[in-house]
């Protein structure tokens, strides 16, 4: 068992035109810069990115979008990306919008083998049209179907060479759920240890989830809202 | 004299109970963190994965690993703690956020709630919001009373696409507090010098008046 | 926000007669031996409870067994218990047996607002009589309902005051599960500490599930199954 | 000479590869963890929670938080990690523990078990074995070929209450070993000195015998 790879061109280097991916982040926060870095230098096309944001023009997913790597987005939010919006226009992407809870909701099923649910976001609403919908205890729900990607990418603080990962605060957000819903799964993480150095207590993606892992390297983690307040 | 947002956000503190644990929307909704009275305990979640969320970081401490729904950079309080997505969709799904306060673009007097998407304007997503207005046990909405062309956003049925259906328990507007009835929208207190008479001419849905309607004292 | 009781006693003080219980642990792994003292204690009766397991004949929920206080146990696993045999055969005591993953899931299932899933455990035995079975991808999975549970009771390794909870080793088991499940959660703890002592990264239960907490005392901690290796 | 269980889970451990997650039923397949092979990275689940186990803590060094499935006291390896249940389950239901090996009482052609319930005894509970053998991608059986009365437990179709249906990929017992295809047992290997018209005698389902039949080498 050697799931330990070089460099992000390693982890990456299988994943074809046309692949389902799924990418950890919320905005800026948590996403693997190294792989997409990787994937914009691979080339790699007409790719269905699983994702709960777009990036921003010069960062993240976008930096993929821009190079036209893009064939359909499936997110719950994909604002603050002009180039976004001008490829949605124009036809050249498509993009499925899903209430974050069952975008969430909908990773975890998947890694928990659960192939449907029922969940009430969007009763009502047009994401419920042509969805059955059930009620239970006085209240509607839809069925919602879990994920089904190829391949799995995420971003976590520290990792072992066995894959087990710990996340770091709000960079927690969809990675642990995406980690576990690939077929495979590969991570970056900004410090890479022996095993046993981590809690077992305190992981929180167990390594039988993750396929591939690799230290990355020269992290921006670029801030997209810069709130402040002065001292004093 | 209408009510400024900060004002909308400090009545709407007033709702808070000690022991709350509250979801705030982006806009208005976020200000309302500013007016929590001193010693009542409210625990802030915040949809990305984590309660107990503080106020904004000094210049220069700000981490970019630590971010709230909006994406600003944010700090945390004591006894904080960390989960993701999933779990905190669960939490909300659950009933156990006790308070929920978003922003909308119509309401309808049955507690329809639009505040998604414009039909022809660029489509930023719903984020968290279908399942916040799903699944929160009680939903306040802040609010203009009117749109910039002075239509009211309180309507008999909306005209947008709907994030969620008979969900909005209570609206704070910059002219009035209203609760969501079966009957309409039940006027509970009006802005300062703001007279019945106005509310009604700008409030398209049913509006129930029920003798005298006092000022929202700030 | 004052969750902190003084006691088992008064964390248990207003379970009434024919509650629904939920009891954390696995075997006697991780049980909340104070809360079940209090009940056997407070001679409450005519209890559901939904547990992985019933204890032993002098331990765990084996004691409230031998006190008649329990209706219903619906459980994955009930050996171990001449008592619990006896009172079974007799007619007094109605046991639900639930595969484990079903057990788990409609625990967690109910703490995430999820009111149904699709599971294949079951599938083709006695288990799903009277279940829908979907077919999802080429597999038959049966439809799985959450609990609905009044009070949920567990054991914790620390606690602070707000509630968040960290467990340990194996004595997490169905622990955090049931903790979200309950309308109003109890949580006994080895050592319960003021807030902000806890790593918000490796809390395992936030205290937005629990409702009540306090610091056990006289932990016994009973082994099932001694099993050991000599030392060369 | 039938094989002892000893031998039996000798022989169910070269199916092992590495990198394999493996989850151990209770009995037999508890012991195949003595016979991993040196060098050969497998990491065994417990689906109370645990990925890691070791062998049992010596004399005096037990932790009553540290079990395992069958309640036993247990250690752990280096790069264990601990989760709750569901997720214990979940990683099973998922298709990420790649071999499962459990006792049965009744195997039938088709690969139906039988393993929780005899009608008439005080039955137990299934624990974990419905969710294990449903979701399993490869489920090896240990088991004894036949009864304590000398009957065959390998059947043309399950007496007992089943556990699952068509889950059962191979079958170890103490006198063969065989995979479960879609036309009935296919005998692969037989235990030493055993004969082929034995192991047909003690096989009441269809049994597929085709050319020689090897001894099991252990």
């Amino acid at each position: 068992m050697n799931k330990v790879v070089a460099s992000a061109e390693q982890a990456i280097k299988d994943i074809p035109d046309g692949a389902v991916l799924m990418l950890g982040g919320f905005g800026l926060c948590g996403i693997p810069e190294n792989c997409i870095a990787a994937l914009v230098k691979k080339k790699v096309s007409n790719l269905t990115c699983i994702s709960n944001n777009a990036g921003v023009d010069d960062f993240g997913i976008g930096l993929m979008l821009k190079e036209k790597q893009v064939k359909k987005m499936i997110s719950s939010y994909v604002g603050e990306n002009a180039e976004f919006e001008r490829q949605l226009l124009s036809g050249e992407l498509q993009v499925e919008l899903i209430p974050q809870g069952t975008l969430a909701t909908r990773c975890m099923a998947a890694g928990y083998g659960m192939p449907a649910f029922f969940t009430p976001a969007g009763v009502g609403t047009e994401v419920a049209e042509g969805k059955e919908i059930r009620n239970f205890n006085g209240k509607d729900y839809l069925l919602e179907i879990a994920f089904d990607a190829d391949f799995a990418i995420v971003k976590a603080w520290k990792g072992d060479t066995d894959g087990n990962l710990v996340y770091k605060e709000t960079a927690r957000n969809f990675n642990p759920l995406m980690a576990m819903a690939g077929k495979i799964t590969i991570a970056e993480v900004e410090e890479l240890v022996p095993v046993g150095e981590l809690d077992p207590d305190a992981i929180h993606t167990p390594g039988i989830y993750v396929h591939r892992i690799f230290k990355g390297s020269h992290y921006e983690k670029r801030i997209e809202q810069r709130t402040v307040r002065k001292k004093n | 004299m209408a009510l400024t947002k900060e004002q909308i956000a400090q009545r709407i503190a007033r709702e808070l109970k000690d022991g709350y644990y509250v979801n705030l929307g982006i806009g208005i909704p976020t200000l309302v963190a500013n007016y929590i009275p001193a010693g009542m305990n409210v625990v802030l979640q915040s949809e990305n994965g984590l309660l107990g969320m503080g106020p904004f970081p000094f210049e220069g401490e700000e981490d970019p690993d630590l971010i709230n729904a909006g994406k600003q950079t944010i700090t945390t309080v004591p006894g904080s703690v960390f989960f993701d997505s999933a779990m905190s969709f669960g939490m909300i799904r659950a009933g156990k956020v006790d308070l929920t306060v978003l922003g909308a673009m119509e309401v309808s007097e049955n507690g329809d709630i639009a505040n998604w998407k414009i039909p022809g304007k660029m489509v930023k997503g719903m984020g968290g919001a279908m399942d916040l207005v799903a699944s929160a046990k009680n939903i306040i909405v802040a609010m203009m009373h009117t749109n910039p062309k002075g239509e009211s956003k309180l309507l008999p049925s909306c005209s947008l696409p709907l994030t969620g259906t008979r969900c909005v328990k209570k609206i704070v507007s910059d002219l009035a507090v209203l609760d969501v009835t079966s009957g309409g929208f039940k006027l509970l207190e009006r802005a300062p010098g703001v007279s019945v008479e106005e509310i009604k001419a700008k409030t398209a849905g049913k509006l129930i008046v029920e003798g005298d309607i006092p000022e929202i004292g700030i």
